[in-house]
């Protein structure tokens, strides 16, 4: 079953209100080529799900500077002054997460759990709104699972069939996201034939991607 | 004393609190000047939340690895040994208390270990990042930073600016003193060179106990 | 009819349930030997709750890799495009509901879609290893086994003993019969060569409602 | 920091009443060179957290056999009749948890995290004594974190300071028990130096283990 598809057909799956997940830390090997072809069909009002803003220019902060995302959550915005002045001026809406708590909602949406008992954020106004519960006398906050409709994901090596090995740094949030939509397309670094990929280095495995898009797709 | 000067110094002695076999987690800025002050004979391992176990030196131009940066977003080379993992398992060694150390600057730190490190509401909401987990989860916690903000003190009876964690700081070392947080309030452990203990008093909103053994002995 | 052609005779059944692309579960025994008869033009990928989607054929004697097994603890071929990945990951598939479907036996079915598999007290207590996961968390769960036990009925109004899951299960097919849970109770929806509706009725302590469109015809 | 140690110093650190969660599933791949210690040794009342009762003769199915267990936690003891012998006649105490919860539970023991909600085993005597929490209409059972004194573990590829590669399907409790133990010893089936372990292949980490014997060490 080959997953390959052209950008063009990929893009078809994205409309306007969508929420997205997006791989990269600081936009290091983000989805570029899928997030270029966001840019220039216009697609608006995205809730983003991601590590971070990434930096101007780079990943996501490509959207954030066309004004096509209404809302993101993520870690950290720091790093992309745009994110900072759109909050400040009401047209991004931002809801920050701990990175470890984000990456545990993201995993507990994918791996059907309903919650996780973290000790982040206790004390502080990350526990605003939530149920804290008391385990060994110590007080944790429920985090509850978080999912998107459509995973958008660069992977460093993909087979045909969606098995995919992510180098280096590039690993973050990839492996969760993957479980926690509706929809994945990862764009492919490089591709590779079915089997040319060792069993023991798929970081997700195949059955978590519906789609393939080739980096550098210009259909 | 230029600033610079000052942040080598608060570097070095932070990196006098490091041992043998320490897997650290340096935050940006500041805390991460305390890898150029590694003790004679101390190994450690550098942790980066967003994926990397041996982290060596920044790479020069031209050297980078596209693939490869800290949680600063700077490319860095990696030591022999190193390894790379998902953020999952990262937060994982961060908040299962398998990261000895982290060192983090701050806004405001209090008598009761709390920390303000991330947010003035209004002015500067960057997110919290990794620094929630790294302060609930790391077994020992130093805040590294000038003593004062240009002459206000940063070193409170109560924070006031929206906490980054509640109790968990162990430590605390500025250009002007060490101190320790203990279940009775702080304790100052070391004046530091060209420092006095009246301007360290004066510099400090906090309440500060004055240890036994206080360094160097007046 | 001998008990091992009842069996082949079960699973070729299932077998007509996969689907082009399906990612499928299936427990030991029995549902095994699903994997005989998957029908021309439809490709599976079969998972291993132990760390393994794409697993293949059993390994003859001697052609054994140590280091791969099924969850049945038996020496396995896998297929080209196969991965292997730890029981946490394997896990989130099966809970996540990456898994399309899940074939399972067992001790009894009843109205609700409860299923007994893994316990009879004081005989028989091995343990549900992965089966709670697998019928929790598969998108489609079929129950394939002997219609009755020595001619005591399985399929009851109630389970009897110690539940594996609450309404969990999609179907069941048996030697004689193929049925589906709904929200009414369970749906006859054929009858199996050789059987007739007399005995399955007979064979079956639960209410049947009878499909409009049953198969065969009468 | 060379973490590789003769078996004699290992064994020293084990004791009588401790508790081990040992690698393997149905065996494959046990740290077999440290089991065989274990029963010269005659270790005894060890509690073991494991998958599964393994089989007569293997892994821990050798110390099932010498009486050295007092109590399982285990998602299956079905495939080793001892373990059903023992159970009956009052020998050993048995906690049987599902596989996937198992394996989370010793997740969150190892993570940081105060417990995971889990839909598995809703309906059923799993629930008993244990908290049920609704998120979304939805009833999910509150499983509590597990850890251990001590790993035994077997790794494929080890380096001498504790990076672990594991083949195949020995992966399986691998990368979550050497999270969760205060102390964690690994039996390497191969050892090499620092650096001849690729980076992006290490599946735990070094900082989780502590000491390292050789495989079939006669020390």
């Amino acid at each position: 079953m080959n997953k390959v598809i052209p950008l063009s057909k990929a893009m078809d799956m994205v409309h306007d209100k969508a929420t997205l997940m997006v791989n990269g830390f600081m936009a290091v090997k983000s989805p570029e080529t899928l997030i270029d072809s966001l840019v220039r069909k216009g697609i608006r009002d995205l809730t983003i799900i991601a590590n971070d803003a990434a930096v101007p220019g780079k990943g996501i902060g490509k959207l954030l500077s066309a004004g096509q995302i209404k809302k993101m959550i993520a870690s950290h915005i720091g790093l992309n002054p745009e994110a900072g002045v759109r909050m400040n001026t009401g047209t991004l809406e931002v809801d920050l997460v701990p990175q470890g708590t984000l990456v545990e909602r993201i995993r507990c949406g994918g791996a059907g759990l309903g919650g996780v008992l973290t000790p982040t954020g206790i004390g502080t106004s990350v526990e605003d709104g939530k149920r804290k519960i008391v385990v060994n006398d110590q007080d944790y906050i429920l985090e509850l699972p978080l999912r998107a409709e459509i995973a958008l994901l660069k992977g460093s090596v993909v087979d045909t069939i969606g098995n995919v090995y992510y180098r280096g740094t590039t690993k973050n949030f990839s492996l969760v996201m993957a479980m926690a939509c509706d929809l994945v397309i990862v764009e492919a670094e490089t591709l590779v034939e079915v089997g040319d990929l060792d069993p023991d280095l798929v970081m997700t495995p195949s059955l978590f991607v519906d789609y393939i898009v080739r980096e550098g797709d210009a259909s | 004393m230029n600033i610079g000067n000052e942040k080598d110094i608060i570097a070095q002695r932070v990196a006098r609190e490091l041992k043998d076999g320490y897997v650290v987690n340096l935050g940006i800025g500041l805390p991460s000047l305390v890898s150029n002050f590694i003790p004679q004979g101390v190994h450690i391992t550098l942790h980066g939340e967003n994926g990397l176990l041996g982290m060596g030196a920044l790479c020069a131009p031209g050297k980078e690895d596209s693939n490869v940066i800290n949680a600063g977003n700077q490319f860095v080379h990696v030591k022999k040994g190193a390894c790379f993992f998902d953020s999952a398992l990262s937060f994982a060694m961060i908040r299962g208390g398998h990261i000895d150390m982290t060192v983090l600057g701050a806004l405001q730190v209090d008598e009761l270990g709390n920390i303000a490190s991330h947010v003035v509401p209004g002015k500067m909401v960057p997110g919290m990042g990794g620094a929630m987990d790294l302060v609930a989860g790391a077994r020992k916690v130093i805040v590294a930073m000038l003593h004062t903000a240009k002459g206000t003190p940063k070193i409170l009876k109560r924070c006031t600016l929206p906490l980054t964690a509640k109790g968990k700081v162990h430590m605390i070392i500025t250009e002007k003193a060490v101190m320790e947080v203990t279940s009775q309030g702080l304790v100052l452990t070391e004046i530091m060179p060209g420092a006095s203990l009246d301007e360290i008093i004066q510099g400090t909103e906090a309440t500060l106990c004055i240890a036994d053994n206080l360094l160097p002995k007046n």
